[in-house]
């Protein structure tokens, strides 16, 4: 195993002094594994918590800030947060709106902010919580623990942060997330495995002319095996996938997104191809991004994000942000 | 069991999660996202570190307190699962020493949790697979059965299909490989024989 | 050879057609390989050109914009861009004020941007270069090419960018350029070799336990390789290496950047390191920048630049800037 | 040589260029960046396309030609240095037909506009090494000669430590490696044999 790491079971700890070194605009509690805002609570405004494994930097972390997230929860890698630091998070943000939790949708994840939730009931601390499952890969929710929330997650978070920052009230921005979430689909490919730290080899071998189709952010193989293709037919692949499960309506939010080990110059490549399908298809393309989004770690691939946004979502996209990773406005 | 017993029990499965670890991992590896066996290793080893020290008056209380320390220090699925079942455990053994009948009791109040909190159908390739018989053989006939039909259970899921937890994303993919939930569940059943 | 292209012999243009669709705000020339921003030439403003071989995405491409680059010339894959690009960026630019060429020091680079001076020269457009050379890994001048130019090329772009958009002087914005240079070092650790398409495997072979330390952003081998080293002590050779050949004065801007495959974690854990070890060397750390800025391909490691910065620099580096890869304050 | 025999040392060129690419590259790889094969494969198809259909009227034309094409198409450090020489050597060739002592003067100018932009001394480790035996083996006993010489100038590389150019920044470790500028050089004066 290659890697910028000390001690592999001590990884991300570690990995938050150094954010903390380089945000200092940030509040890092590296013990509790916890980022937060600067001035949170922020009085009369709703605080959104986000968190999950770590591995997908700049996801959660990297979204903490005035805009969007109040505080992230970092796990160990791959790992959902515990509900201790969840409910630790959550008191620090709550400044009277109450708190929305964004989780992405996997059993841990599911029932560690669940039991935080419970916990800041007690506490009386209003909590809402948007799901979010816009991985369209896994299909049939009484067959699996439903889709997995991936990209999307950064459009969710981006856009339930602009609306709390208008003071919005939960109701509304859980609704708002929820919106989002409904109207997103998202699809992942990838050419090679990720390596964690504590397993210290690649989640599965891929020989050199395969890759893996409909993979998630955790290291765990895709729905299937299929022979390398070239870029033009990975984007139709995604594509389809997409469009056939969330189809077209408005003006779309597209986000490709690398998963760690792929180059830029690649995903522009790809993104290319993505235009000019999404283009063919009538599908209007009103803002983009492209580059390392939701990661996993180095793995070499990348998923595509569809969000099939309302004048609102657009309007709410575009609103300043001023985080380590999304920066716009101010 | 008394309390010294129920510590003995915890330390056991301490020692057996950490000997077995990268078993566990690589189980994980296959069908999931490969920290089952650090996700274990990193909660006994806190709550080994919890237990010392601690006043236990009754086995209910270290059942307990290893229930919240997985809760607190594991995250992911099991955390919560496993930090459920010892704490239902817990709840259900609120004196120094037990019967076994009173442990059986137990055993499946923790079962209930886990059945509760994950929503896990017996036959959907979870630690579901291997602690439902497990308890079923404890009342009949004890401990060592207990383990064994754990540890087959735990053998049997290899041919399911997943339903739940991350396996559940592979569909057909993850019929072939031992749910590593179910595994580790049949060790805290041999460290109780 | 695993990624996402076409045809390995047409990747450049077709990712500057990914870049076209993503950033519409910018003028994207995939024929000729050029970015320039929209509104240019600016009149009576310097205009900044720099480029060099592909690869290293963001560099440069994704630095066109408001307050930073005005153009960009992309080469093919590692290889230095030809004199009609960069005159065509040269002319594209001129608002009557002259162009400065921002060249990172290696021989096709150097050579190319000269003969495209001199072609320039001829139309009568003043050209001012300013060679960036801070891989404080090569040595000896006499029995090398010269320092090579590698992360402080960000920071030239972004210092000579800001002072450009506020109607300096090209001799003034050259000199700030060079001062920038002289006063930064990198110097880079790599754990596996970068793959061009054109070639389809890496660059180099390097044993599971070994590490190329003093490496270039061109896939070549490094200056020695040593066995692989926990995070501290590759932060502590990067910091003694440099430190060493640019001794500290003023506050310095920090640059730990990512070589393209190494995940932003170990960057960040990486960062805290490099931190640490300069609070304890008495260097100020007045900005940071943690991420991948000066890539190379799908190589993991890492770079660290130090840019012993004065009040001017520093102000300028706080400056507004709007391009796909660096944005602050608009 | 007239413009005919100018038209085909340029194909010859090519051709020999698009066959070893693949060892051009390989040899870039290990002590430069990988493109070399690929900057003159890309270079010369873009020389054969544009003489297409050219109308030149001297030897001079052909050159030119082809070393104003290779500076724009090829980029690097390959594409100034050889781009140079042969604007050189097609200053140095404004007549239909040339002698061979016209051409060995030709082939000189094109080594000095190497060495003057590049600045690289003799025994620096690149394409010079194999250039400077060349000329001087042509001027004595022709093209045969020149190749052998510019081949076994090429060979020779391999012990030296580059000063110039890329590989300079490997410093020790660039010896043990053949220069694949010089040993480009030499399928130059292949194709000229
Ligand atoms: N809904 C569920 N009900 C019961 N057990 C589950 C459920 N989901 C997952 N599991 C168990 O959890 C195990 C995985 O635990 P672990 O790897 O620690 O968590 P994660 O999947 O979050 O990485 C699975 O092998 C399975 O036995
Ligand atoms: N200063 C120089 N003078 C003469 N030849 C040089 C010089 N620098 C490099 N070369 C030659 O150029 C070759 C490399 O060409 P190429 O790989 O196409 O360019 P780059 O190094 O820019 O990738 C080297 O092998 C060497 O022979
Ligand atoms: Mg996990
Ligand atoms: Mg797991
Ligand atoms: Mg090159
Ligand atoms: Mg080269």
């Amino acid at each position: 195993m290659k890697k910028f790491i000390n001690d592999p079971g001590d990884v991300v700890a570690q990995a938050l002094r150094g954010l903390a070194a380089a945000h200092p605009e940030l509040r890092v509690d590296p013990e509790n594994q916890l980022v937060v805002r600067a001035d949170a609570p922020v009085r009369g405004k709703v605080g959104i918590v986000s968190g999950g494994g770590s591995g997908h930097e700049p996801l959660h972390g990297g979204f903490v800030g005035p805009g969007m997230l109040d505080a992230a929860c970092a796990g160990e890698v791959f790992t959902s947060p515990v509900p201790d630091a969840i409910l630790a998070a959550t008191r620090a943000v709550d400044g009277g709106a109450g708190v929305l939790h964004i989780v992405k949708n996997y059993t841990g994840d599911v029932l560690n902010f669940e039991m935080a939730a419970e916990l800041a009931g007690d506490d009386d601390i209003t909590v809402e919580t948007v799901l979010v499952d816009d991985d369209v890969a896994v299909q049939d929710s009484t067959w699996t623990a439903g889709r997995r929330g991936t990209g999307a997650t950064v459009i969710v978070e981006k856009v339930t942060g602009a609306l709390a920052e208008e003071r919005a009230s939960l109701k509304d921005v859980a609704a708002i997330g929820r919106t989002v979430n409904e109207r997103s689909g998202s699809f992942a490919v990838a050419l090679t495995a990720a390596t964690t730290p504590a397993a210290g080899r690649p989640g599965f071998d891929l020989p050199d002319d395969e890759m893996e189709v409909g993979v998630g952010i955790h290291g765990e193989p895709g729905r299937r095996r299929a022979p390398l293709a070239p870029a033009a037919d990975v984007a139709a692949l995604m594509v389809d996938a997409i469009l056939e499960a969330k189809p077209a309506t408005g003006t779309a939010i597209v986000l490709l997104n690398g998963l760690g080990g792929t180059p830029l110059l690649e995903l522009y490549l790809l993104y290319g191809e993505v235009a000019a399908l999404l283009e063919s298809r009538d599908v209007r393309i009103g803002r983009s991004l492209v580059g390392n989004y939701v990661t996993s770690l180095d793995m070499a691939g990348a998923s595509l994000t569809i969000c099939h946004a309302d004048d609102e979502i657009l309007r709410l996209w575009d609103a300043w942000v001023r985080t380590p990773g999304l920066r716009r406005g101010v | 069991m008394n309390v010294e017993q129920a510590r003995a029990w915890i330390t056991a499965i301490a020692t057996t999660v950490e000997a077995e670890a990268e078993t566990l991992t690589r189980l994980d590896s296959a069908i999931g996202d490969g920290d089952h066996g650090a996700n274990l290793k990193r909660g006994f080893a806190a709550v080994r570190a919890a237990l010392e020290g601690f006043e236990a008056h009754t086995v209910g209380d270290v059942l307990t307190k290893t229930g919240a320390t997985l809760i607190s220090k594991v995250g992911g699925a099991s955390g919560p699962l496993y930090g459920s079942a010892f704490r239902a455990m817990g709840k259900a053994l609120a004196s120094p020493d037990v019967t076994t009948e009173q442990l059986g009791d137990a055993l499946d109040a923790g079962l209930a949790a886990i059945r509760k909190l994950g929503g896990a159908q017996p036959g959907d390739k979870t630690m579901v697979d291997a602690w439902l018989p497990a308890v079923a053989a404890y009342r009949k006939k004890g401990p060592r059965a207990a383990a064994a039909a754990a540890e087959e259970g735990a053998k049997a899921t290899t041919e399911l299909r997943a339903r739940k937890g991350r396996a559940s994303y592979l569909g057909e993919r993850s019929i072939g490989h031992q749910d590593p939930g179910a595994t580790s569940t049949a060790l805290i059943f041999r460290a109780l024989a």
